[in-house]
């Protein structure tokens, strides 16, 4: 017996409706933190957590089926994969441009750091999202999978 | 483009690993894989070769210079180690995941390429890194896709090997973890040449030596020394066999190889053998490995088990090269290093090519094999002798750089236990090969046939090495030396 | 030209396996290769002698496998004393061997005609090794490769022989042979062979027996006691097994480590001058003794020459110990001699094995009447292991007495000599005397046939006996006359032969052995 | 005094650490198991944490100050450990993510997650 169950949930009217007003601001925070990690405190696994957390409390509150109708497993798969492949790409392309692995000043003398950064940082939020969603989905789905196998 | 070689060697199977969720299909994933493999295996060679010519390759991540930033540095050590890495990882990736042995269905195989390329990205990365709290992240890479590769396996054994697996390597990784930041609170850099450097003023303290008691620890349950071998002999038994060859020719290899930098790098012989006499520690345990192992593995009645067992006595040379403090006693160490992860691969192939045949690991099962199976029975045998150190093979490379440290330091005694742990290999080897040469076959062999083509010829380069690395000894004694002598800072 | 010759020799065994694999469906070609491969062996060898003889020393070095200890080959003409017996022998047992193994109707005959020509190629690595390294390569190859072949049975006795020859035979070269080869490339800085030794200067005090005492005693296959066990154990193998490698190839790898090690790597003067050899000689001169008074009291055949074999053996290590000259020489000329002579002894047992199924000399009454020519056979080559003329044997044993004359505290050895021979009567001549004058025991065919079969399980020695038509007597000279299988006859005959040839020719093999001890070639 | 008073921090991580080293090796439960690791885990991101902090410093951001001299006098804590923690605390979730999958899968297989049960189970159960 894991996961939520969406019949109880569903008769709690309060705690759908709170989230359906938090969510939209859960994530909009995440993405507050993500772009700000290089001038305050924040970054992409912070944001990416904060980012996951909102579509926890979605598929919490909505069921796992909701969630997975509007973020798909194999999109998480995709973008687990994904961020990895900006960060190491943005990586390979300071190397081709000349620079070190990662070395951002390649890219634009003044600003290069930053956007560099703003990149990586994109990538490892991505990925931060999709792994934090894809755990949450390995263990809320663990019944409907186990039947799958039986099958 | 060589200057960048030590950041593509790690990155290549990094970014490989996610390309492999992308592309999702089982057999272009393989072919995917094996190719990335082989063309870190091409860096790798590329590099020693470098290395042996011009010396070390350093490589300032992000532009950023050493001490401040993340330094790669390859040195012939590195080189020869990464080359290890891919090299087994490219005989073992066209192997496959061998359909039969995997737990996990088909349209989901790419995720056992996926973990497999973390893991390699993992075990290079300690390899090249000249990083403290690097290592540490590179030692959870690995570990953490190996815990995934082992509970692969087929049977709910593997998951409970898997799961003690996961807490003795937890425990180990923070061991490294809490050893690294007790070193950093002393020195203040994590740049393992320059820590070694600003250690030197207080090598005293009794920091430094809780420092280097959490890093021997944290490393020896990593590398398997006895008697913190206890979960290895289930994860390899457990594991897919193929990647019971894997991680046996590799893991514990690089583990080995992190406890040496730790030894030699960061805290210098003259502190560990000098001040802290580390070998009366490491030496008995090591012997006791060779003995206990060796003695373990006669009474195994799974092959996998057995090969596991002696694992763990082959890991007491390494260590027992190790605490000889002596460029032969290292030189044999290192060559051994390389040595044990051919055969030991190898063998493992071997077992992955019966077992796919009898669906069975009992060594009873497999009477009369030589029959049925011929040509694997013979790999089984070359590898065995090898493990015993039969002259012509690796094994006898290894034993004789060892035996040569102990005389040279006029410790016939040594030799003598070196030599004599050896013979208990005939006992486990011959065993298996009593039965599959001289025992009727039983039904199961009988209505078996030989592994296809494609299971055979991994093994047999794998095994063929063993014979040519056996008797040709420039790739592996001469560098392997020069690797010890860099260690040792000598060179 | 030499060098070429020598590789053709190291190469031919080992290159006719693969095509004797690809011929494993067709057993009468693949048999005719390792016969073509046997003599064009024995060809290349003995093509090396008049260059060997006159003073040359082919070298050939494969590549350094540590520094200064390359995998290379050096022909010497102790080396190649060895590499004559080894390779002239195979031509003969190959022959044999077919008889005996399809009569026997054997099953796995590729693997077995495999095994010995590998075992073939080890020994004639070890005959021509330049340096102790390769030696020992070789040492260990030919251990592994005769194992498949001592099992060959693959009964609980083979089983139980195969651990004991495995487990002697690696234990000692492991961990004391290996031992003694590490440890003086620690004390030399090289393994190589070389006239005069390469210890001299470098060991004094007790060492120098120790050190001895390794390779002597890791030199398992010389059988020295107490590690000896492994020989009669193996005599379960197949007897064309027990033939040539346990009267040639595999015992005779032994002693002439020990010789070689003696002469090249220590020196005759070292050991001369520090008595180094004294405890060792004192140990062969025991085995000589005592496996002479065992092999007295057996009855199974096979047994009883294989501790006559054993004694035999240990002539060789107490001449090498002596440390003289002449010793040496004799001790060098006795591998041939005892070659020669013991492989027609074996193949003599086996053949009434497997024509009239006696495998005990308490069996053997009035079986010379009815063979002859395989008992006239017999009685030479006894004659030549006891040391009487017309047997080679009488020359080599000659030199090994002499050399024992050269100081006071050796004299006790001539009478270990003389004594071992006269025990050597006490063992081989109740053979003949039973074959050829005792009567013939009434009871015989079924109810012998069983004893045999019965008797054997207590001497580890099973063999399958199936009464094939092509191995009943063929020389039907008269109504009582009836030989054994031509392709086992002509061998035995050959060999014995071989006996007197080498009798004959004994001054001209001392003459080429000479220069190992430092004479004038 | 100020010494033993300074180091107090120390003092708790060597307990936790304990606790959860304790937990590890004591409990039968594994998902007791998990939660030792995680406590020992933590314990040693406590001590990088407590590396880092210097007495009365703030959060290493430079103020921007316009091309003029950055202020020297202010007191910063090394950002360094923190930031290292940050990858720590990354593995240590992998790690009880993995570590809880593999629970739920033996659960799955032998119906419990006792430790001493499953060694009971298996030595019944042969391979």
């Amino acid at each position: 017996m894991s996961g939520p169950n969406p019949m109880r949930m569903r008769e709690m009217v309060v705690v759908r409706e709170i989230s359906r007003l938090l969510i939209p601001f859960i994530l909009l925070f995440a993405l507050y933190v993500q772009f700000h990690g290089d001038f305050g405190p924040g970054g992409g696994f912070q944001a990416g957590v904060i980012f996951a957390a909102g579509l926890v409390l979605y598929g919490l509150v909505y069921g796992l089926d909701a969630l997975q109708r509007a973020v798909p497993p194999r999109l998480i798969e995709v973008l687990a994969a994904g961020g990895v492949l900006i960060y190491g790409g943005v990586g390979v392309a300071s190397m081709v441009m000349g620079g070190q692995f990662l070395e951002y000043k390649i890219f634009d003398p003044h600003h290069g750091e930053h956007y560099g950064l703003l990149l990586i940082e994109a990538g490892v939020g991505i990925t931060v999202t999709a792994a934090m969603t894809a755990i949450f989905y390995a263990f809320a789905g663990r019944d409907r999978a186990r039947d799958e196998e039986a099958r | 483009m060589n200057a960048h070689l030590p950041a593509i060697q790690v990155v290549l199977p990094l970014l490989a690993a996610p390309v492999c969720v992308l592309l999702q299909n089982r057999k272009v994933v393989g072919v995917w894989a094996t190719l990335v493999a082989w063309a870190s295996f091409a860096i790798a060679i590329t590099m020693l070769v470098h290395t042996m010519e011009h010396g070390t390759i350093s490589y300032a991540l992000g532009g950023w210079e050493s001490p401040l930033g993340i330094e790669l540095r390859v040195d012939v050590a590195n080189a020869f180690l990464a080359t290890i890495v891919t090299g087994i990882a490219s005989m073992v990736l066209p192997y496959g995941p061998g359909s039969a042995t995997l737990a996990i269905p088909e349209d989901k195989q790419y995720l056992f390429y996926t973990a497999f390329l973390l893991c390699m990205t993992g075990l290079l990365g300690m390899s090249v890194t000249g990083d403290a709290f690097n290592v540490f992240v590179f030692v959870e890479i690995t570990s953490l896709s190996s815990y995934t590769l082992i509970a692969l396996g087929k049977g709910r054994r593997a998951l409970t090997a898997a799961f003690s697996y996961l807490v003795m390597g937890t425990i180990g990784g923070t061991f490294i973890l809490l050893a690294i930041g007790l070193c950093y609170q002393m020195t203040g850099t994590l740049n393992m040449a320059d820590m070694a450097l600003r250690l030197q003023p207080v090598m005293g303290t009794r920091t430094v030596l809780v420092a280097f008691g959490f890093f021997v620890v944290g490393a020896s349950i990593k590398l398997a020394v006895f008697p913190l071998h206890q979960w290895m002999p289930n994860a390899y038994t457990h594991a897919p066999s193929v990647v019971s060859a894997f991680l046996s020719a590799t893991a514990t290899k690089v583990s080995y190889f992190v406890l040496v930098r730790v030894v030699f790098t960061i805290f210098g012989a003259a502190y560990v053998f000098g001040t802290v006499h580390f070998e009366w520690l490491l030496m008995p345990l090591s012997i006791a490995a060779m003995f206990v192992g060796s003695i373990a593995a006669m009474y195994q009645t799974h092959i996998k088990r057995l090969l596991a067992y002696s694992s763990m006595a082959q890991i007491g040379y390494m260590t027992l090269g190790l605490s000889m403090n002596s460029v032969e006693g290292l030189t044999g160490g290192l060559v051994h290093l390389f040595n044990h992860g051919l055969m030991k691969g190898g063998l493992f192939l071997v077992v992955a090519n019966i077992t796919f045949r009898l669906n069975s690991s009992k060594i009873e099962d497999m009477a009369g094999l030589a029959r049925k199976m011929p040509w694997t029975s013979l790999a089984f045998a070359i590898g065995g002798l090898s493990l015993i150190g039969v002259p012509g093979t690796a094994g006898f490379i290894s034993k004789w750089y060892l035996v040569q440290g102990a005389l040279v330091k006029g410790q016939v005694w040594l030799a003598l236990l070196i030599l004599m742990s050896s013979l208990l290999a005939v006992g486990y080897v011959w065993k298996v090969i009593e039965v599959m040469l001289l025992k009727p076959p039983t039904d199961r062999v009988e209505n078996t046939k030989p592994a296809p083509l494609s299971m055979i010829w991994p093994v047999w380069v794998m095994i063929g090495s063993t014979v040519v690395f056996g008797l040709w000894t420039t790739w592996t004694g001469t560098v392997a030396e020069v690797a010890a002598e860099t260690l040792m800072g000598l060179r | 030209m030499t060098a070429t010759l020598m590789m053709a020799a190291f190469f031919i065994p080992i290159g006719v396996v693969p095509l004797m694999w690809a011929a494993r469906k067709v057993p009468d070609l693949r048999d005719g290769l390792m016969v073509v491969a046997g003599l064009l062996t024995f060809a290349c060898v003995v093509g090396m002698v008049p260059a060997v003889a006159a003073g040359a020393r082919p070298e050939v070095v494969f590549f350094h496998v540590f520094d200064g200890v390359p995998l290379a080959f050096k022909l010497e003409p102790l080396g190649l004393v060895y590499a004559l017996v080894a390779s002239g022998l195979w031509v003969p047992t190959s022959l044999y061997a077919f008889g005996y193994m399809r009569g026997h109707g054997e099953t796995n005959q590729t693997r077995f005609f495999i095994c010995f020509a590998l075992a073939i190629f080890a020994a004639l690595g070890i005959a021509m090794s330049a340096n102790l390294f390769t030696l020992f390569t070789f040492y260990e190859v030919l251990t592994f490769s005769t194992y498949p072949l001592v099992t060959h049975a693959g009964n609980e006795d083979a089983k139980r022989a195969g651990r004991i020859y495995l487990g002697i035979l690696v234990t000692t070269s492991v961990t004391m042979l290996l031992l003694a080869v590490m440890w003086t490339f620690v004390i030399a800085g090289t393994l190589d062979f070389t006239v005069g030794g390469i210890l001299a200067g470098k060991v004094d005090g007790p060492v120098i027996p120790i050190l001895l005492g390794l390779f002597a005693f890791g030199a398992g296959k010389a059988a020295l006691m107490p590690f000896h066990r492994w020989l009669p154990n193996a005599m379960v193998a197949p007897t064309p097994v027990s033939a040539l490698l346990h009267a040639v190839a595999v015992v005779k790898a032994g002693v002439f480590t020990i010789l070689k090690v003696v002469i090249y790597i220590f020196g005759l003067d070292l050991l001369y001058t520090t008595g180094g050899s004294d405890i060792l000689k004192w140990v062969a001169a025991g085995t000589i003794l005592i496996s002479s008074i065992v092999a007295l009291r057996l009855d199974n055949f096979k047994a009883r020459l294989a501790y006559s074999t054993i004694s035999q053996l240990a002539y060789i290590v107490l001449g090498a110990m002596l440390v003289t000259p002449d010793a040496v020489v004799g001790a060098s000329m006795h591998i041939a001699m005892h070659a020669m002579g013991k492989i027609t002894l074996f193949f003599v047992a086996g053949a009434c094995l497997v024509s009239v199924h006696k495998s005990k000399v308490s069996e053997l009454n009035g079986l010379g009447r009815k063979m002859p020519v395989m008992f006239g056979a017999f009685t030479v080559a006894a004659f030549s292991i006891i040391g009487l003329p017309p047997g080679g044997g009488s020359w080599s044993k000659w030199f090994m007495a002499l050399g024992s004359t050269t100081q006071p505290s050796d004299y006790p050895f001539v009478f270990v000599y003389m004594l071992s021979s006269l025990l050597a009567i006490g063992y081989l001549m109740p053979i003949v005397a039973r074959a050829f004058f005792l009567p013939e025991k009434v009871d015989h065919g079924h109810d012998a046939h069983h004893d045999a079969h019965h008797d054997e399980g207590h001497h580890a020695e099973v063999e399958p006996s199936i009464e094939d038509p092509s191995l009943v007597p063929i020389l039907p000279i008269g109504e009582s006359i009836r030989e054994t299988h031509l392709l086992m006859l002509g061998p035995i005959v050959l060999t014995a032969a071989g006996c007197v040839a080498l009798f004959l020719l004994a001054p001209q093999l001392e003459a080429f052995l000479r220069p190992i001890v430092g004479g004038a070639p | 005094m100020n010494a033993v008073a300074g180091l107090w921090v120390y003092a708790v991580v060597i307990v936790l650490m304990m606790i959860g080293l304790y937990t590890v090796i004591s409990r039968d439960n594994l998902v007791k198991k998990i939660m030792g690791l995680n406590i020992f885990q933590v314990s040693v991101i406590m001590f990088y944490v407590a590396l880092g902090k210097v007495d009365g410093g703030t959060a290493p951001i430079f103020k921007a100050t316009h091309g003029e001299h950055l202020d020297t006098e202010v007191v910063f804590s090394n950002p360094l450990p923190h930031v290292l923690m940050l990858t720590a605390i990354v593995v240590g979730i992998a790690t009880t993510a993995l570590g809880l999958a593999l629970v739920v899968r033996i659960q799955e297989a032998y119906g419990t997650v006792e430790e001493d049960e499953l060694v009971r189970i298996d030595q019944e159960g042969g391979a």
